[in-house]
């Protein structure tokens, strides 16, 4: 195949992704959308094939890789639970960043084979390219790793700061800019493999500092990385379909990152750099002041929603971990069988991950035409009879719009207050993610439904078979 | 060997270049001078390759911009796992140490990549269709 | 003069890319063949110009295509002025034409298209000024 | 300058034009937007000059053009009535269009300029590019000028619908291809000057049978045209800013047409089929059955209004006919004085253009959050006490809500029915651009102002006085 061929090709690739991407803009086109990703990508590795036509021995190597890889993936795609969707994601984009500093230490040993000069001569701007690619993949690889601890919970959460780390941290980039110089000049497969290391360690100084927490920013923004080192790494290559694509992610990646930073009311700067969110606060009850709480139990909430005529559901980070989504689904089947109009209100950051609370819903096939938005929907909880707040917290926080001196000021809330009545259930009064006191939960109109999401919704369900 | 044919052309076509410009060069005109640039154009352009990539790449950091607004919030989550997916595009670079790379270092390296990437790509389109397949329409 | 010297690289480059690639397919090595066109990338790339132009253009659609949708319905008409007058970017070729070209003929055509295209510079861009400065926010 | 900065530059030109259209996405960013399009187009003409620095002479003659052009241009701008800009608009295409004919000409009498070969032996690649640039571009000038024609009233709107136009059509399509092989074999500047005309006449024969009320369509087509002769052009000279900016244009006249041909519920076939609205059927009175109709004075009007709530005004294609907007701006500034709500509904089509009435409120400085589009408002006639509809009539037709036979069934309405009073001020009881009946001049709630809407506004502004 000529080079002309193969440009075309992975541009036809790099279209395929942008429409993979352009499908997920509705529930109903997504699907093809995912289906052109897998067509660009085989036309991308078909392309590649064909361009540079292995040697029997090689072919036979890429199947075998291709079978190993495929098959370990199409197992975990398959066993993963979809509230374990954040650490295989980062888990994912680490074996990107792990696989991007590969291909150039590939490049490195073999320049020939990739068209960028020969052993102890390669050309300096694709050094430059490629050790850009090299340390954004390493950053990526060992940030991935510590975020994927964090969020497993096999690491804790804390945030842990080591002292001048800032200073720790310019060193680095001033050394690494240094062996970058050292590497055009000497051409030295050591400075190579120490650019590796020192991005290694950096990778890991940058999100040690964050809290756990913050960790599906650092997902999001490590997404961003693992594009802009694929694009490194086109530039390298001269591959059309890797500058694309490590684009068309990079973009992703820190639209994402944006659209959190924004939902929570935080600056991105302030995220990235860390000690923020380590432990809850615990805040709530000890607060001094005597407040009186209304508790109420399964039955009570059964009647309360059988009686109403519209409920609005407002899902949170502790559905997620209570896995109660299958059990609501029941609960809204129960409410519509009675006539009652259910509606589900998605607060933006809801949850750990941008559209977590969509994809749990989605799981427990709840149809999405019954999932709204905080815009679409939040003028209606003032017709609302009851609004049912399962493991929500911070996301109907009202001092997030009356209190200017809270931390999450600013921040778009879901009226859940305007209902007649609101249901919390959760399993304390302790804060959520902000570690912040709700003082919904003080108020006449609220119920608080002490317990595990899971459980005191399946209690509730049984409670109106009644 | 179609390889060799292909390589032949392209020295006959880099040699012709040179030839014309030179002799275009030392007649001095200006027009044929830059005739002659442009005639070898097919197979050596005026313009450095990186100029172009460049260009794509720009082009292409809009066109992620507009796209990724445009996806609806309830599938940001698939949105990772895709985006996630796609980057593994990165297998192009192994494929080719693999494939056709004369140092077994280097072989050894694309080999380990062909793995994770596809892991990757397996994993994230598979995980993206299984949570797209649950999202449903009222009623179906 | 910046020129004549601007063309001795170009020359030179060429030769050496071609040099380089008769070396290397004497001896028959595809790794050294591949490196020695490859090495001539800079100034000889083995894709065609046409290539990235291609993806540029399609590129520019999509970006286009998203930039446009985003444009508020109240700005449809400055949007048809300003996109007209962005077309005359046009007058690039006509200035080659009036500017390097060596007939008589080809000049005059591009004069009358510096004017015409100029037309629609000033004309696009003041009359959309004129327009988008009326639109106003309420009491100023 | 090198061939590869002056590509950079002309990537940032391009880069400068996306800017310039993304800043139209809001009013307060539009004139930075239009900087930069001004910026864009500066580096695009000095990039040039100095990438092929001209002969002494060649630089005087560019002068000379710029000048008299610019002050062509500028003199036009000024001088144009914000009503005539759909005229301006197609007349500065057909420019466009002649331009591009006139590059490819220059470019085939001196190819070596442009770097695509010698006299008599053009690259076929660049003479295919050059034949697509400087068909549509021919085209684009004819067409143009036919539209231009129709919407300033110099031609009648009239559709001229020759016999076997489409066969003709499609024969003179043929020949441009047969030519264009023509050109590549036998590299005849005659073959040249024929495709030139054969494109000219085809111009004018695709435009002719459009009736003149469609030639907004018409227009944002050509427009689209002339983006795509651009780009043509741009690959033949290697331009990068022309490819990138034809294809900008090019969307956005294709985007443009779609809105309208949506807004108008018929399909951009039909459109360019030709033979819709030439003459507006005289229908009204006269279809048999009697009804009644409400008309009412100026006085009753401004009572009507002085002692309202909220006032939606509704403004169509007879406000720009009647350039009653500043009447308008008026009686809403005496109404909001009186404490009367005054807001503004624009239907997507109103008036001939897209954005039509937004441009011409703008100019009588309506201030733009007064003003909503139809999705934003449509909900609020229902609590508006009085619709103030001004020389608009299709855009309130309820039977493209409700009558399925209509042939304008399917379009969105403005519910001007739902407010309390419904007053419609135009001239007679004739129908709009789709000839057809509008009922809601015979309903309970609605009185007609006969006569011409600059005049009956300033009779009302008058009675209000009072
Ligand atoms: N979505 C994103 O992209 C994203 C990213 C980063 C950060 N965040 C942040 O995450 C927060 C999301 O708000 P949110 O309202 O969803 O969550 P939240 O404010 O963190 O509150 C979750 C609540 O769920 C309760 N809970 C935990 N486990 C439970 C169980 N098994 N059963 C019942 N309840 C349980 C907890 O209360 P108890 O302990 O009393 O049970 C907790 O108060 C926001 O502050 C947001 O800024 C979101
Ligand atoms: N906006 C676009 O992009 C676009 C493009 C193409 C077509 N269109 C079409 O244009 C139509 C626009 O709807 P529209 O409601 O704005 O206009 P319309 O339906 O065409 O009605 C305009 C009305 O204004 C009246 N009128 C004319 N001159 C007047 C004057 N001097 N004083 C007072 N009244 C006057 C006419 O009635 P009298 O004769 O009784 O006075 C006529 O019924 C739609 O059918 C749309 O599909 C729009």
């Amino acid at each position: 195949m000529s080079e002309n061929v193969a440009s075309f090709l992975y541009l036809v690739s790099g279209v395929l992704f942008i429409m993979a991407l352009r499908g997920l803009s509705h529930p109903t086109t997504s699907r093809q959308g995912n289906f052109y990703g897998m067509i660009g990508m085989t036309i991308a590795v078909v392309t590649t094939l064909a361009l540079a036509i292995p040697s029997p021995a090689g072919f036979a190597m890429i199947l075998g890789g291709l079978a190993i890889g495929g098959g370990i993936g199409a197992v975990t795609a398959r066993r993963i639970a979809m509230t374990s969707m954040p650490q295989l994601v980062a888990a994912f984009h680490s074996l990107v960043g792990l696989a991007a500093v590969l291909v150039a230490a590939a490049a490195v040993y073999a320049p020939e084979s990739f068209g960028i000069g020969t052993v102890g001569a390669i050309h300096t701007q694709a050094i430059i390219e490629m050790a850009l690619g090299v340390a954004i993949g390493a950053v990526t690889f060992t940030g991935s790793i510590i975020a994927f601890l964090k969020l497993d919970g096999r690491m804790s959460g804390k945030p842990i700061m080591l002292p001048f780390r800032h200073i720790i941290n310019i060193a680095l980039a001033v050394a690494l800019v240094v062996l970058v110089v050292l590497m055009v000049t000497t051409q030295s497969n050591t400075v190579f493999w120490l650019i590796v290391i020192l991005s290694l360690v950096l990778g890991v100084l940058l999100i040690i500092p964050i809290g756990g927490a913050d960790m599906p920013v650092v997902v999001s923004m490590l997404n961003s990385y693992s594009g802009w080192a694929a694009a490194a790494l086109g530039f390298t290559l001269g591959n059309l379909a890797l500058i694309i694509t490590g684009a068309l992610v990079g973009s992703s990646g820190a639209i994402l990152s944006y659209i959190m930073c924004k939902g929570m009311n935080r600056s991105f700067i302030s995220v990235i750099l860390g000690g923020f969110g380590g432990e809850t606060a615990a805040a709530g009850a000890d607060d001094g002041i005597q407040r009186t709480v209304k508790t109420g139990a399964a039955d009570d909430a059964a009647y309360l929603m059988m009686n109403a005529q519209k409920v609005i559901i407002v899902p949170g980070y502790g559905m997620a971990v209570a896995q109660a989504q299958h059990a609501l689904r029941e609960l809204a089947d129960k409410l519509k069988a009675n006539g009652v109009e259910v509606k589900y209100a998605i607060h933006p950051v809801a949850g750990r991950m941008p559209g977590h609370m969509n994809v749990l819903l989605a799981e427990a096939n709840v149809p999405y035409d019954e999932v709204f938005e905080l815009e679409d929907i939040n003028s209606e909880f003032a017709q609302a009879d009851v609004a049912y707040v399962i493991g929500a917290n911070d996301v109907t926080n009202p001092s997030a719009r009356d209190d200017k001196t809270s931390p999450i000021y600013g921040m778009p809330i879901l009226d859940v207050d305007k209902a007649r009545t609101c249901l919390f259930v959760k399993r304390s009064l302790g804060s959520g993610y902000a570690g912040i006191d709700n003082t919904l939960f003080y108020k006449d109109g609220t119920m608080m439904l002490l317990g595990d999401a899971k459980k005191m919704t399946e209690e509730i369900v049984k409670a109106m078979g009644h | 060997m179609e390889d060799r044919s292909a390589l032949g052309q392209a020295i006959e076509q880099l040699e012709q270049a040179a030839a014309s410009v030179r002799l275009a060069f030392q007649e001095q005109q200006a027009e044929s001078v830059a005739d002659a640039l442009a005639a070898g154009a097919g197979a050596a352009s005026g313009i450095d390759p990186f100029v172009f990539r460049f260009a794509i790449f720009v082009l292409a950091i809009f066109v992620g911009y507009y796209v990724v607004w445009s996806v609806t919030p309830a599938l940001h989550t698939p949105l990772m796992a895709v985006t996630n997916a796609i980057s593994s595009v990165i297998i192009v670079g192994a494929l080719l140490a693999v494939g056709i790379s004369a140092s077994g270092a280097a072989m050894g390296f694309g080999f380990v990549a062909v793995i994770l990437a596809s892991v990757n790509i397996f994993g994230g389109f598979l995980v993206t269709q299984r949570m797209l397949a649950m999202y449903k329409k009222k009623e179906n």
